[in-house]
């Protein structure tokens, strides 16, 4: 297997470094996977435009960052202008219509409504990063699902736990649609 | 303050949809629009306190009179 | 001039987040100038690193974006050379009384006619959220995940204490003072500080689980009073609001005058 | 504790390492982008009694940290470039008086303020000669996240060994990103605890005379042995005197003892290198990239290897002059001006065949990078 | 034990010159620890540079001589790591006051329990004779051959407005004063802060055509009195010996073992 | 005003030089030995409306002479050895935003407080990379006092010339010792002014836009261009930025412009260097023991010449390749533990030829040293 | 302090004969001998109020008592 | 001629290094040879016991410090102990009796109650240093009278010119006898 890279972006208070990290962590905790994540920042550290690139393989991983992700995730116009360029050949890109407007692009382009479906199905926007994730998870196909709920288990309050895995399977659920 | 106010300008670029502006309105006159963005529901209760125009963190909205007497 | 001609248009929206304190201490600022109508040219704002310190890029004066704490060191060689100039000098709560408190406290007691307006957050933003010298006990932040244990600066204390001549406090909340103290703060003849508490709802408000940015500007208007109010006596937690010190004392520059004057008679004597 | 598996940023193996060598003291000023550092510590620290503390600037806080390591902790500071200039005078203190403790700077572009979120390893030569006077410094660094840990264990061993500050030269990209990290059940690996003294209370202790294999058995500040610690030079129960010979002789075991026997501090990595026409020496996130190339080279049979630096102060002479004159070229792969690339040529037959591959715009010496100029020195044109 | 046996006398006499007040400083301070019956391998004492610093050669605890200004940076790094020791910090004025503010301030903000003894002879001794924060307008120094138009601190005030807890102030003259204020100030638990009006003849003295020693310690015994007493009513000029500030607020390092108990039910629970 | 004769110190004849320059700014904070820099300064700028002000701290004299300095003075701070480690935060700045001014650091022995009133050489690798990030700097140095004050007018038109700091490094030795100095009548010496914008005011200043001389022509604060200074990486206005490509051309600017044409900038002295076999390199007051050993030897008709460097930054290269490839052997004399034979090592054919004359014990080189030194390394036997 | 005086004890490699023991000296018990050190003139005036021995800054004067109880 | 080197010791209140300045100054601006004047320090800059070096010649001076001097002044007894051996052959120890006791030595040794001649004959001690330094312009026999008296003119107010000149020859007598 070939390594497969994303990159998430979007605005501070997103939480798509979380979701990234979730991913990334999954592979690697539990599904016994090379996976590295890095990501960008603005001045300092405060919020603003935010960018996390993962890697995923089953080989070592040495160069850690993304210029052609397999797939990109972007969830504001900003990011989706700045990114929806790099990525590779064949390659797919995420986009949530509430917050962008798509373009033309050479990538295959999948427009998902992940904030109304979240809001509507969990009712609460906060989980909206991790619908976003399910979406991720289902279209990479790298990572167990069973993975990614250990990594909540082990990462949050038992009451976040149920609605976070809630929120993963209606985003996966999105895709299949 | 009893001059009278033409119009309120927002500049949807510029706001940030921090919702200052609204929550401390004495008249309640504005709101955030679905894009979140500040918006005049009722600009006829404004009475020209420019509260929300000084409040701004953003400088995104402007309170203008018809004697153009203030900006 | 209307207030917007004072600030770099090109570079707005800004970069502070949404419901940032920062911008509304900008315009009070800027409204402050506007009513002194300084010229552009007459004006040096001086500042040091974090969020608040970002303040410099948007106005159209000369802007001097220095070390992060040394804002007012860099400062004191500008006025000092040029006293002509107005020098004003934002600073965060950090940057002012953290790494910055020696040239805080020396500005004070040296009494060059500067001012200095410390943006008070209790926080630093710019690094993403670890406590202040004027966050005070009981703070979430990121290097308090317990809550702080730490003391906290009272601003107007300190200041007084090392000899400042003007101190005044407020909050963005009350924007009318800000513009104010400002204004009395940039002609007072030494030099002055003005405290403005504000809020960062990205970092501060989060962690200590304030709703959103109306809570925290909520919290500035129901737990704050004007200095020596009743409501002071009753309730001893408010915070006061208001000019605190206000005393006339011999400049600094003005004072070097006289240090030329004994230097040159020594040459020619 | 048994072993465990994490997924973390280099800052946080960098804490998994400081504690698993017992770190107990922290004291700290935030910077992007160590300040990570400082907040898991905030929350590690207190959880097995140690002690965090907020300092109000770098200066405080490196001088703080020596103050704790003088009582028996074992003590640690992080900071990034700005910070970072801020310490070398404390620095300098703690090498004169010989206190262990551990410095981590996780550098970010510079001069200045720079660019504080972008990677760069703009301080290499800082870590060497940004204190003032004549001494000597240890300063390593490490490529993955694993290494982080493993490095961060041996910097708190090395400065008790030797009774010296030592500086974690980390970058952004390894302080931020995040990857596997195993930490073994404790006693797996070594951690190698303070020397005290044996002299019995009541006899003359020298806290500054060394023993016969070098080492000065140290003497917790509230315990028996009262003595003098300064920053002048001082005789060997730490009194100030300027005499000659004594001067002298301090200057000598201050730098000797990191110097002359480097090989229990140099550590490196080698990739390839049996064979390699093309050495690539590289050091913290860029030997990550090069060591991709290398990867790359070999599956096209080319005879590429890599020297992987992760003991950068004292410069590993030795092992880069062997490696270097068997090659046919060496590429330096860094993310500055060419510090490294100015040590391996000092330290080489023919300085001329040493290249430079490096990147200071803020980003990561990329892969492109390195194969354009693999291609031009190997003759294979760009 | 006698005064004497706390002291290194294999370094006597010492460096100071004669006249110097720092000697009597030290006599005083080993009166207090002398008097309190402390064990000399529970005494940390740390200081900086400057000849008050050289103070620490002289006495036989854990003596840590560290840089200039950053002494109750180390000391808090000492006390915070083993707060069963007692730290005692004596500074000179520029050590304490001019490099050292930061620290001061923050220490004092703090209210770790160790004691700054500030050595305040208005001048750089070791470096020569220049002025210090403390020195005053109209002082003649080195540095201010015209006489000096910088404005000083006001110890008291300085401590008081960064939060101190304890602070009390006397001069060299008043001996016993010195001691019983350093005893005091080492029983407070907390941050506490002694200033001692202390003489240096060799540059203070010289540069202000102080005839001797003598006449420096007249002026601390005319020119002082009592706080709270009527002379003071009567001559403002006065400087007032005392204890200024005496409060009661929770110790830094007993405050942290909450943090360290929240903590460990954090990994406990 | 007329030329005059002193009988001076070294740091007394920096300040004449300064005055001579037209510096009228000092700030500065008191240390040993190079606080007479600051009193007599204290003295003498008022007498002539320029500004003296003693600052908290040496951190605060390097921000004052910066921010000074921007509104068209011409500046300077002194220091030594421990505080020149404090300012290197703000030396870094200074080099970033491109501001003039002159830091004197008269050097004492280190590391640390060391010893304060000795004299050592110690700072010369640290001048060059005291402060994080890469970046180059100009550093000059004298052995007698009429070249301390023409070096001190050198280094501000320097600092004028290339808007860069510029580092005196004189030592111990030189800063207290007295010797005949001869002030010439203004106007003998050229004295460089700041180069000021001639874009009329209400047309777009680029503050950091380089002429095709490669100069930056400034405007004062207070004047008619307002523009931004920052210590982050910046556009041609002055406002941040972390694009790659101008993060990389500004730090090649800053670079460049210092080392790319080291002419301009190195200067040396050569005393019978022609038919030399052995070559003294040294700098400051070791260059004056090295100058009596060649007066010495050629009496005794020994081939011994002597290189004194007073630029030190950017290195002399050129010249120490040119004349130490031609000699025998070379020996460098200076008192630390061989920073400049490492450079002069870095830049000749044989390294193995150049050996080292030092003396670190906080006394200056002496003629016996010297002496036995030369002895051995000719062959003649000690 | 009515106790009995029993001696004076300078340390005369110690004291640097600034002067301050014989000015203070309530007494006038004190002087400085031609090396410029201190030295009793009238031990019997002394009253043992120890002033001098606490402020010499050179721990070179000592007042010894007959009963021995203060060192 | 070769140079003439001479130390001057003593502790930090008695004007050594003053004396020494005046010498090589006059020697250097109104005599026009060469002259360097170095000096050691205690810690810092504080006070303690002083030396300072002075080299006359009349060809330019390299190495400034003197390590045999052809004249030693001493005038405390830890200065005379110091330095008393370092004397080079033939040359000559100045001491005033008052403060020094001395002990065998090579060198020459001369002892002179300048202390109490001055004060008995200019009434002033602070003139002691002068009056040192009458005896070594006197000794040394290197520089003029009327330069040693410019410098003070330069140097001084008309007021201390005069007792200095006083001093000074004072000193120069104490020689002669
Ligand atoms: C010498 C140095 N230390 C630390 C930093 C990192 N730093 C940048 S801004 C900042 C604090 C910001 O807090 P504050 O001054 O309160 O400003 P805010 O961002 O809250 O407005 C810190 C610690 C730095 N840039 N330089
Ligand atoms: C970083 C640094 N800056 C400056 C100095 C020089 N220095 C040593 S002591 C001192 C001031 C001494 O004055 P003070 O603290 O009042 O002590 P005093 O000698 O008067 O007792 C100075 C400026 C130094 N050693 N280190
Ligand atoms: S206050 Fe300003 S930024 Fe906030 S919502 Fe209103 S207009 Fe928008
Ligand atoms: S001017 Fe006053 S009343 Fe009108 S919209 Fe603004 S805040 Fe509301
Ligand atoms: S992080 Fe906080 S202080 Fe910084 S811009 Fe955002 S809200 Fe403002
Ligand atoms: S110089 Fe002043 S402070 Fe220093 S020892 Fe002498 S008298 Fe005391
Ligand atoms: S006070 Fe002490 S040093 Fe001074 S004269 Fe008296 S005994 Fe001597
Ligand atoms: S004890 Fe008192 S009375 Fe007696 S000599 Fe001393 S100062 Fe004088
Ligand atoms: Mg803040
Ligand atoms: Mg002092």
């Amino acid at each position: 297997m070939d390594s497969y890279k994303i990159v998430f972006s979007g605005s501070g208070g997103q939480g798509v470094i979380t979701a990234a990290i979730v991913l990334a962590e999954a592979a690697v905790v539990y599904d016994k996977l090379h996976a590295v994540q890095a990501q960008s920042y603005g001045p300092e550290a405060r919020g603003g435009a935010t960018r996390s690139d993962v890697i995923i393989s089953d080989e070592k991983i040495n160069y850690p960052k993304v210029s052609s992700p397999n797939l990109l995730v972007c969830l504001t116009q900003e990011a989706y202008n700045k990114f929806s360029n790099i990525v590779m050949p064949g390659g797919m890109i995420i986009t949530d219509p509430k917050y962008v407007v798509i373009s033309k692009s050479d990538a295959t382009q999948l427009e998902l409504p992940m904030y109304d479906t979240v809001v509507e199905k969990v009712g609460n926007p906060i989980c909206f990063n991790t619908c976003m994730l399910g979406v991720v998870v289902k279209i990479s196909n790298m990572v167990k699902v069973e993975s990614i709920i250990k990594v909540f288990e082990s990462r949050m309050p038992q009451k976040f736990v149920e609605i976070n895995i809630k929120a993963l399977k209606v985003g996966m659920e999105l895709v299949s649609k | 303050m009893a001059k009278k106010v033409k119009e309120i300008i927002v500049n949807k670029e510029w706001c940030k949809g921090c919702g200052i502006c609204v929550h401390f309105c004495p008249k309640k006159v504005l709101k955030l629009d679905k894009s979140n963005k500040a918006a005049v529901t009722d600009l006829d209760s404004c009475i020209g306190c420019k509260l929300c125009e000084l409040r701004c963190p953003d400088f995104a909205i402007e309170v203008k009179f018809l004697d153009n007497e203030q900006s | 001039m209307p207030v917007k001609d004072y600030i770099r248009k090109r570079f707005f929206p800004h970069i502070w987040c949404p419901g940032c304190g920062h911008g509304i201490v900008l315009g009070g600022m800027l409204g402050a100038i506007e009513e002194l109508g300084l010229k552009k040219k007459d004006v040096v704002m001086v500042s040091g690193i974090g969020c608040s310190s970002r303040i410099v890029g948007y106005v159209d004066f000369h802007t001097l974006h220095t070390l992060h704490g040394r804002a007012l060191a860099f400062a004191t060689g500008v006025k000092f050379s040029r006293p002509e100039l107005n020098v004003i000098v934002p600073m965060g709560d950090g940057d002012a009384t953290a790494i910055g408190g020696n040239h805080f406290i020396h500005a004070c007691r040296r009494n060059i006619n500067m001012t200095a307006i410390v943006m008070n957050n209790r926080i630093y933003g710019m690094t993403g959220g670890q406590f202040s010298p004027l966050s005070g006990p009981g703070i979430y932040a990121t290097t308090a995940p317990y809550s702080s244990i730490d003391y906290d600066f009272d601003i107007v204390e300190l200041a007084r204490g090392s000899g400042a001549t003007f101190v005044a406090r407020t909050t963005v909340y009350h924007v009318n003072e800000v513009k104010d103290y400002i204004k009395k703060a940039i002609q007072h003849k030494g030099f002055s500080v003005v405290e403005i508490l504000s809020q960062c709802p990205t970092y501060f408000g989060r962690k200590n689980k304030l709703k959103d940015v109306n809570e925290m500007l909520e919290y500035f208007k129901n737990n704050t009073t004007p200095v020596g109010s009743q409501a002071k006596k009753d309730n001893p937690n408010l915070i006061e609001r208001g000019i605190f010190v206000q005393i006339q004392k011999e400049e600094y520059c003005d004072k070097y005058l006289n240090v030329i004057e004994a230097a040159s008679k020594e040459v020619k004597g | 504790m048994k072993e465990k598996i994490k997924f973390v940023q280099g800052n946080e193996a960098c804490v998994e390492g400081a504690l698993y060598a017992g770190c107990n003291f922290f004291a700290g000023y935030p910077i992007t982008p160590s300040t990570e550092i400082a907040e898991l510590l905030a929350a590690r620290l207190p959880q097995s009694g140690g002690k965090f503390i907020q300092m109000e600037d770098e200066i405080a806080s490196m001088c703080a940290i020596i103050g704790a390591s003088l009582t028996g902790s074992k003590t640690m500071t992080a900071t990034s470039g700005p910070g970072f200039s801020l310490k070398q005078e404390a620095i300098g203190y703690a090498i004169m008086a010989e206190i262990p403790c551990v410095i981590a700077n996780v550098q970010r572009g510079g001069p200045s303020t720079g660019t504080p979120t972008h990677v760069s390893q703009g301080d290499v030569m800082q870590a060497r000669w940004g204190t003032h006077g004549d001494h000597a410094i240890v300063a390593m660094t490490a490529s993955n996240i694993q290494d982080v840990f493993e490095i961060t264990i041996e910097a708190f061993n090395i400065a008790e060994t030797f009774r010296t500050p030592v500086i974690l030269l980390f970058d952004e990209v390894v302080g931020h990103m995040r990857e596997k990290l195993v930490i073994p059940e404790k006693e797996k690996l070594q951690v190698i605890e303070r020397l005290r003294t044996s002299v019995p209370p009541g006899t003359d202790y020298h806290p500054y005379f060394p023993r016969k294999d070098g080492r000065l058995p140290m003497s917790d500040f509230g315990g028996e042995h009262r003595y003098n610690v300064t920053g002048l030079f001082h005789d060997m129960w730490g009194f100030p005197t300027d005499k000659p010979e004594i001067v002298h002789n301090l200057m000598r075991h201050l730098v000797d003892k990191i110097e002359n026997d480097p090989k229990h501090i140099c550590k490196t990595k080698q990739y390839f290198l049996e064979d390699a026409k093309t050495v690539l020496v590289s050091y913290g996130a860029s030997a990550r990239t090069a060591l991709e190339i290398v990867n790359y080279s070999r599956m096209r049979d080319r005879k590429v290897g890599l020297l992987e630096l992760q003991t950068i102060w004292p410069f590993p002479k030795e092992i880069v002059s062997k490696i270097c004159n068997q090659a046919e070229r060496v590429i330096v792969v860094e993310m500055n001006m060419g510090q490294v690339l100015e040590l391996v040529r000092a330290n080489v037959k023919n300085p001329e065949k040493v290249y430079l591959c490096n990147r200071y715009d803020g980003n990561l010496v990329n892969i492109d990078d390195v194969k354009n100029v693999l291609r031009v020195v190997e003759g294979r044109g760009i």
